[in-house]
């Protein structure tokens, strides 16, 4: 069988391959979903956390023998630590202005951490070994599916949803949606608004190092990897309708769909089909897919 | 003024305060006291300090000094937040609204401070108006209608200590009445209330003690016995 | 020319499935200074929206001068000459005064797309701005910043703006809104000056102030007109009396 | 975004401007040619993009598109159609204007963040463009743009020449934004970013003002791009790419955000600093640039010129 | 009569993005080495200098360094220019200011053809060589048929053009070949389609992160051990960065490779003991072209343009990286050329120990020969 000289065999598993990467888009624009609805700062170092992740988890392996299933954990934490340690230290200056300059400061900080991580260990990057447990793959008839591909969907999809569910629809998600607004108005209501602010920046620095440890295995980890995937999973975000949490985890996946059909139907095109739907999104509903107006 | 043999404990006594936004001097000495179930004014024309005064309270300006005393303990060093847990409940003059949360979710995200704190019902009862528009969000509410929430909300969180800046504010006749009906009721129930009102008529009832600001200083304090007295002298000052 | 200056038949606003505004049909007399007023929520601000065009009616005609606007984009209603103050002040916080007071004068040059024009090209409109701002007692404030003034001083400067346009009609949105009483008083006599020659279209809070300026007044309730008529007249209206004052005599409602 | 208070400067502008005119016309005799003429393209580029930034509010993501697109029109109408370069600049800077007409059509709809968010999409769609027509030589870039002879006379090979020619070309373009700032259509542009339904209800139609500021801005930006494929006789991916939009707002940051001279001074800032620590530092080019972003937003959020200007006006008050 | 009496090199490279690995520091140690051996050994009796930028791949970044070198610091020579559209817009600047560019880095052919000049040297390798070389090798064991996966930009297409013409000459078959976006990261689409296709050889036309991250999903997809994969483009430092375990058995052509022999060796350890990597073959030749820059110009007695081309193209080149190199009039400077296998993991009994040389492709076939050459300066 084919569609439009496609055999459905392939298309299956393009839209799986999709899926895979959508994964990887929804966990990473998740974070930047949380980190713009709380803080409005537009995290562009996002790209090298999620680079740090990766590279904490292949030193983690390489010099201390750490294997990844406590980097997965440890990794995170690390990062989030470090986020904490910025968010206390700089981007705590900067929300009483515009957006702009957060989204600079973060820029520039992303500049720094892949300038030093560059000069530390060159461009070429590092290889980390896919785990021993979940090596191999299955024969699904239509492809060969890595384990490994597999488990990155499950625990992407059950961080994103298990984010979302806290954030949606526990009160520390109403606490995080009125700080947004008005962070003064709500510490005069008694919630302690600066640590819930470092918090979730740390929580969402530390998805990125999530990601960031999920994809060791499946990419080359060097110091680039974040920043040109940054600004797809940007425009995810403004698709989704910034700061909405379900819109980056719904869009994120949608779009590693799409994405992987254009790979199948007009490749030349991956790369910009992204931001070709970000434009029709935005034209016709300008907050965005979930966003509200 | 200030009586030794005030019968009423005290729940509030601010000393010399300051306060500045950036370079800007706003506040120069307040000195002021209100003890527990008292209602207080603070008077003075547009931009004399009274939200000012409020906001230094809860340590929403820029820098301040002075002395805070909340139930006999200084708090002028205590972050914003913890000001809640000593039982203090603000209604900023913008109202401040969350636009993205609902009525409802607006009405629920205080934390609850203390007991005696409003139920959902008795708070629809008293503002029907929210009622109707529960789920509505927050910004989405006429201007009337925001008033009563951000009145509300503080309601519910059991703080005894409520810092009401202009809440009349933008609101019909009707509810203005009914707010002055609820702050008397609150009064009885023990609430220590500061009101910041443009709206004399509505304050001069209620309250127990008037405090007269002027640049950021108070000129004179009134008490409500004195207050038929001093009315000429108001009406000089504030055009009341 | 016909005697009533804006009219609006059937006017209905839905906000998903709620009615903000139902089948109001509200004729404001030429020349006349007009109240809206009603309990909160009412739907006086939508109104206002609905007029100016800065929400699109679900239902209804707008008609504006013998001509139907109910479709204009919301800057060509104002270049009709009907235009519209804020609930919250609005001005341009850092420009100047005299600034603030230019841009609306500057429509009329015709110049506003010149980019290529020196701003001096616009010092022929000082004079004019000067007898505004003196219209609203504000010439020593010209050159200051406006976002330093006091609040009841950006308020006469929004007006003092709105007439630049020399607009045939000016919906004010609660104008002495977080006002002292001295600046009410000044905002008051303001309005009542800048009304020769123009109509009027308030909503207002403050019934000392409805009962001091209006000469007809319409009571809104939840989206629908209550009563209408002149002062005397609907502060003895008993409804009206029960729905927005709370009480039977309409003094109490004064400040 | 901190607007600029009206400064009080002690110099008045007509003495400073003429002064810093006549400081550039002597310039090329201390300072490398080529260098300046850089040094101006990306001061024109920057202003250009302040005009929208600074005194419109509106954050463009995606300038780079103009750049880059009025430089390889202007290259290819010089090297493959063979017209002089005068001609080659304008139809640049015309290719730079219509395409800043089709973004600003698309984008003014939307404010803020995801006014900046389309038109960096829309520019990513150029760069995607850019880098799959045959035309542009892809990743070689378009190589091997001659020169040739202004107006047919004027042999643009020697660098004398060419800097005049840039300088003149900085000049208007600078002239120009300086006008539009301080134009009847400037002020409504600054009521606009003020206060927008204010605006609107004053009965000016605000995306009009939005785009024509905006195809002013992608114009001068396309006149710049033109010019430096003229200096370098090339074009290249980068000056489409996303780097370069995002170094265009660092270099008005860092020179001060709605200030007239800052962004000539910022991108002079960062020209100069790129120049001086490609020979020095290697690597830590990006590190070194990655800092200044950081101490400029923490430290110096209104920029060298803002900062200038802050401390003559605390000077003036004292 | 060397003008100022110094003979000036400039290296002018990317210290920092993309290529910095291969070139880079690497290459200005290299420069350093060249200049140092040839004074110790030489004697010359001018003063050499060197100078280095980094061009971040910037065309225009390179363009101004390079007029500002020529033009203001007396630059005889701007050498490495790693990235195509850098190398172009120097090599016309050097002819416009007549000075020399030697080119280690980039791998375009356009640079010996189209564009070329008769100031440049383009020194190490091509594309032509690499896809050449591997191409004919993999179908002349027998991998007949080829999908290609190529970089959708003008450099990919190339080198899928020059492979494809070089498996069809050789008997194979070219399947078909999907064009990915620049860069890409996630390849795993594309390999499915090359997985599809049936092929025996998945030919890859694309470069750094591209090819490695493709490789590496390859055998995450189990499509490595079924179906070879022919690296068109790779250096030393992709095996290095991507371990034995996942390139081993990869067939890849180089232009060097440091344990060939005694004299390779003896260099690439000084070379090592410095960078703490193994050279590339454009650090190594990098070194040569230097080194054999600078004899020309002792030779020639001057620093002049013309007469050092002229020395440089009729000295052949003898050293560790080239034994009986020539530059041709088009610029190509031809020597032998290495396939290359990357050993099992098994197999390498020390750190950087990773290929077995598997055939020595000689100078006369390893590049395009001069008759097919577009270049204008080629007699016909
Ligand atoms: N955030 C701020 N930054 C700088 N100055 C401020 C700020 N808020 C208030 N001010 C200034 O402080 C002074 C006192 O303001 P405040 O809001 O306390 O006055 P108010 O008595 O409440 O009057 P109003 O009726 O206008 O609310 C005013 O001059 C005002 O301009
Ligand atoms: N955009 C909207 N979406 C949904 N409901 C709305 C919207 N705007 C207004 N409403 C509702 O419509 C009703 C009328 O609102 P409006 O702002 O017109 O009241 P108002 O008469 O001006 O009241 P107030 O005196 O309190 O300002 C209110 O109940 C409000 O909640
Ligand atoms: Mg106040
Ligand atoms: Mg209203």
């Amino acid at each position: 069988m084919e569609i439009l000289g496609v055999p459905t065999a392939l298309l299956g598993s393009q839209l799986l391959v999709g899926l895979i990467n959508g994964s990887f888009y929804a966990i990473l624009s998740l974070g930047l979903a949380i980190i713009f609805g709380l803080l409005n700062i537009i995290n562009f170092a996002h790209g090298a956390q999620y680079m740090m992740g990766a590279f904490i988890a292949w030193l983690a392996l390489t010099r201390f023998e750490i294997n990844y299933w406590v980097a997965l954990i440890a990794a995170p934490l690390l990062v989030g630590l470090f986020g904490v340690i910025l968010e206390r230290t700089m981007l705590r200056k900067l929300y009483k202005l515009d957006h702009l300059y957060g989204l600079l400061l973060t820029f520039g900080l992303a500049l720094i951490i892949e300038g030093i991580f560059r000069d530390q260990f060159g461009i070429s990057g590092e290889s980390y070994e896919v785990p021993e447990a979940l090596s191999g793959g299955i024969h699904l008839g239509f492809m060969f599916l890595p384990i490994y591909r597999a488990w990155v969907v499950v625990a992407a999809l059950t961080v994103c949803f298990g984010t979302w569910f806290m954030i949606e629809k526990t009160k520390l998600g109403a606490y995080l949606r009125a700080g947004t607004e008005n962070p003064q108005i709500v510490q005069a209501l008694g919630i302690n608004v600066p640590l819930l602010i470092t918090f979730t920046y740390g929580y969402g620095v530390a998805l990125a190092a999530f990601a960031g440890v999920l994809a060791a295995p499946v990419f080359q980890v060097n110091p680039l990897m974040g920043s040109n995937l940054i600004i797809v999973v940007f425009a995810v975000v403004v698709i989704g309708g910034m700061g909405s949490i379900l819109g980056s985890i719904v869009t994120g996946i949608g779009l590693g769909l799409v994405e992987g059909l254009t790979k199948v139907f007009y490749p030349e095109a991956s790369a910009v089909v992204v931001f070709v739907i970000m434009v029709i999104v935005l034209l016709v509903r300008p907050a965005g897919l979930f966003g509200k107006a | 003024m200030t009586s030794a043999f005030d019968p009423k404990p005290e729940m509030l006594r601010i000393s010399d305060l300051h306060a500045f936004y950036g370079e800007s001097h706003i506040l120069h000495g307040i000195d002021l006291h209100v003890g527990r179930g008292e209602c207080i004014t603070l008077l003075g024309r547009n931009g004399s300090g009274r939200s000012t005064t409020l906001k230094s309270i809860l340590g929403l300006v820029g820098r301040r000094s002075g002395s805070i005393m909340v139930n006999g303990k200084d708090v002028i060093a205590e972050p914003t937040h913890r000001m809640a847990r000593h039982g203090i409940g603000y209604v900023p003059e913008e109202r401040a609204i969350f636009a993205s949360l609902s009525t409802e979710e607006n009405l629920m995200l205080p934390p609850q401070v203390a007991s005696g704190g409003m139920s959902l019902d008795e708070i629809y009862r008293m503002f029907p108006n929210l009622l109707e528009r529960r789920s509505s969000p927050g910004t989405k509410l006429s201007g009337g209608e925001q008033q009563m929430l951000a009145m509300a909300r503080v309601l519910r969180t059991g703080a005894k200590l409520l810092l009401l800046d202009e809440i009349t504010e933008g609101l019909a006749p009707v509810i203005v009445k009914k707010l002055g009906e609820v702050i008397v009721e609150l009064k009885k129930r023990g609430f220590t209330i500061i009101l910041v009102e443009q709206n004399f008529r509505f304050a001069a009832p209620l309250a127990d003690r008037h405090y007269v600001l002027e640049h950021g200083e108070i000129i004179a304090t009134i008490s409500k016995e004195e207050l038929p007295g001093r009315l000429d002298w108001l009406h000089q000052t504030l055009g009341v | 020319m016909s005697e009533f200056i804006l009219e609006t038949a059937g006017l209905t606003k839905e906000f998903k499935g709620f009615a903000a505004v139902s089948n109001v049909d509200l004729k404001v007399r030429r020349g006349h200074i007009h109240a809206l007023i009603g309990p909160n929520g009412a739907g006086k601000t939508t109104v206002f929206n609905l007029l100016t065009k800065f929400l699109p009616p679900t239902r209804g005609s707008i008609t504006f001068d013998g001509q139907d606007i109910t479709r204009e984009a919301p800057a060509a209603t104002a270049r009709r000459g009907l235009v519209r103050s804020f609930q919250i002040s609005a001005t341009f916080p850092h420009l100047s005064v005299m600034e603030n007071v230019r841009i609306g004068l500057q429509r009329k040059l015709g110049t506003e797309f010149h980019f290529w024009r020196s701003e001096k090209s616009l010092n022929v409109l000082n004079d004019r701005a000067m007898e505004l701002l003196e219209a609203v007692d504000l010439t020593q404030f010209a050159d200051t910043v406006t976002a330093e003034m006091p609040y009841g001083r950006k308020r006469a400067l929004e007006i003092a703006t709105t007439l630049a346009l020399e607009p045939t009609m000016m919906l004010l949105d609660e104008p002495t809104q977080g006002m002292g009483q001295e600046d009410i008083g000044r905002v008051v006599e303001l309005i009542r000056k800048v009304s020769a020659n123009r109509t009027i279209l308030m909503v207002e809070h403050n019934l000392s102030v409805v009962a001091n300026l209006c000469d007809r007044i319409t009571v809104l309730q939840r989206g629908s007109i209550l009563a209408e008529g002149p002062y005397e007249e609907v502060s003895k209206n008993p409804q009206v009396l029960e729905a927005y004052v709370g009480s039977s005599d309409m003094n109490d409602a004064h400040h | 975004m901190s607007t600029p208070s009206q400064t009080t400067t002690l110099i008045k502008p007509e003495v400073l401007y003429t002064g810093l005119f006549i400081v550039g016309l002597i310039a090329p005799f201390a300072i490398y040619p080529t260098f300046l003429m850089k040094l101006f393209c990306f001061a024109l580029f920057a202003c250009a993009f302040n005009l929208l930034l600074g005194f419109a509010g509106l954050l463009s993501f995606g300038h780079a598109a103009f750049l880059g697109t009025a430089g390889y029109v202007c290259g290819l109408m010089v090297r493959d159609v063979g017209v002089t370069p005068e001609i080659g600049i304008l139809a640049g800077t015309v290719a730079a204007g219509l395409l800043g007409w089709v973004f600003g059509v698309l984008a003014i709809r939307r404010t803020g963040i995801y006014f900046a968010m389309i038109t960096l999409a829309l520019a990513q769609m150029v760069y995607f463009i850019v880098l799959q027509v045959k035309a542009t030589g892809g990743e070689d870039g378009l190589q091997g743009v001659p020169r040739g002879h202004l107006f047919g006379v004027v042999d643009l090979s020697d660098n004398m020449a060419m800097y005049y020619l840039v300088y003149a070309v900085f000049s208007v373009g600078f002239f120009i934004i300086y006008r539009t700032i301080h134009s009847p259509f400037g002020q409504i542009l600054k009521a606009i970013r003020e206060n927008e339904p204010r605006a609107i209800s004053l009965g000016y139609d605000v995306s009009r003002f939005k785009l024509t500021a905006f195809i002013i801005s992608a114009s001068l930006a396309g006149l710049a791009g033109a010019t430096k494929t003229l200096i370098f006789q090339l074009a290249s991916l980068s000056d489409v790419h996303w780097h370069t939009s995002g170094e265009v707002v660092l270099m008005t940051l860092l020179g001060g955000l709605g200030t007239i001279l800052g962004p000539a001074v910022g991108s002079a800032t960062i020209i100069t600093l790129q120049n001086e620590l490609a020979d020095k530092v290697g690597s830590w080019v990006t590190v070194i640039m990655g800092s200044i972003f950081v101490l400029c937003v923490l430290a110096f959020r209104r920029g060298i010129v803002g900062e200038i200007q802050a401390l003559i006006h605390r000077a003036g008050i004292r | 009569q060397i003008s100022g009496g110094v003979v000036k090199i400039g290296v002018l490279t990317d210290l920092s993005g993309t290529y910095s690995d291969l070139a880079g520091s690497g290459a200005v140690l290299a420069t350093k080495m060249a200049i140092d051996d040839f004074i110790a050994k030489e004697k010359p009796d001018f003063k050499i200098e060197m100078v280095s930028a980094d061009h971040q791949n910037k065309a225009d970044i390179a363009s101004n360094k390079a007029r500002e070198w020529f033009e203001r610091e007396g630059v005889d020579t701007a050498t490495e220019l790693v990235t195509t559209s850098v190398a172009l817009a120097v090599m016309k600047i050097a002819k416009e200011k007549d000075r020399i560019a030697l080119m280690s880095g980039p791998a375009s052919t356009p640079i010996t053809n189209e564009q070329c000049n008769d100031v440049t040297v383009h020194y190490t390798y091509d594309t032509y060589a690499l896809a050449n070389g591997t191409a004919k090798a993999v179908t002349k064991q027998g991998g007949k048929n080829w999908f290609f996966l190529t970089a959708d930009y003008a450099f990919g297409q190339a080198l899928e053009k020059d492979a494809s013409a070089v498996v069809t000459a050789n008997g194979g078959k070219v399947l078909g070949s999907v064009r990915h976006p620049f860069p890409g990261s996630d390849f795993s689409s594309f390999l499915l389609k090359a997985q599809a296709s049936g092929a025996q050889v998945i030919g890859l036309a694309n470069a750094g992160a591209d090819t490695t991250n493709a490789i590496k999903q390859a055998a995450e997809f189990g499509i490595t051990p079924t179906q070879a994969l022919a690296g068109l483009l790779m250096f030393i430092t992709d095996i290095h960065s991507l371990g034995l375990k996942t390139t081993q058995g990869m067939y890849l052509t180089e232009g060097f490779y440091w344990d060939l022999n005694e004299e390779t060796r003896a260099w690439s350890k000084r070379f090592f003991g410095v960078q703490k990597k193994m050279p590339t073959m454009v650090q190594a030749g990098q070194y040569s072209s230097v080194y054999h820059y600078l004899k020309a110009v002792k030779a020639a007695g001057s620093d002049d343009t013309k007469k050092v081309m002229t020395q440089m193209k009729k000295m052949p080149i003898n050293d560790f990286f080239a034994k009986n190199g020539q530059i041709r009039e088009d610029g190509r400077m031809v020597h032998d050329m290495y396939l290359m296998q990357v050993k099992k993991p098994a197999e390498s009994k020390y750190p950087w120990d990773y290929y077995n040389v598997r055939q020595v492709i000689p100078a006369a076939e390893a590049f395009q020969p001069l008759s097919q050459s577009r270049c204008p300066l080629v007699k016909k």
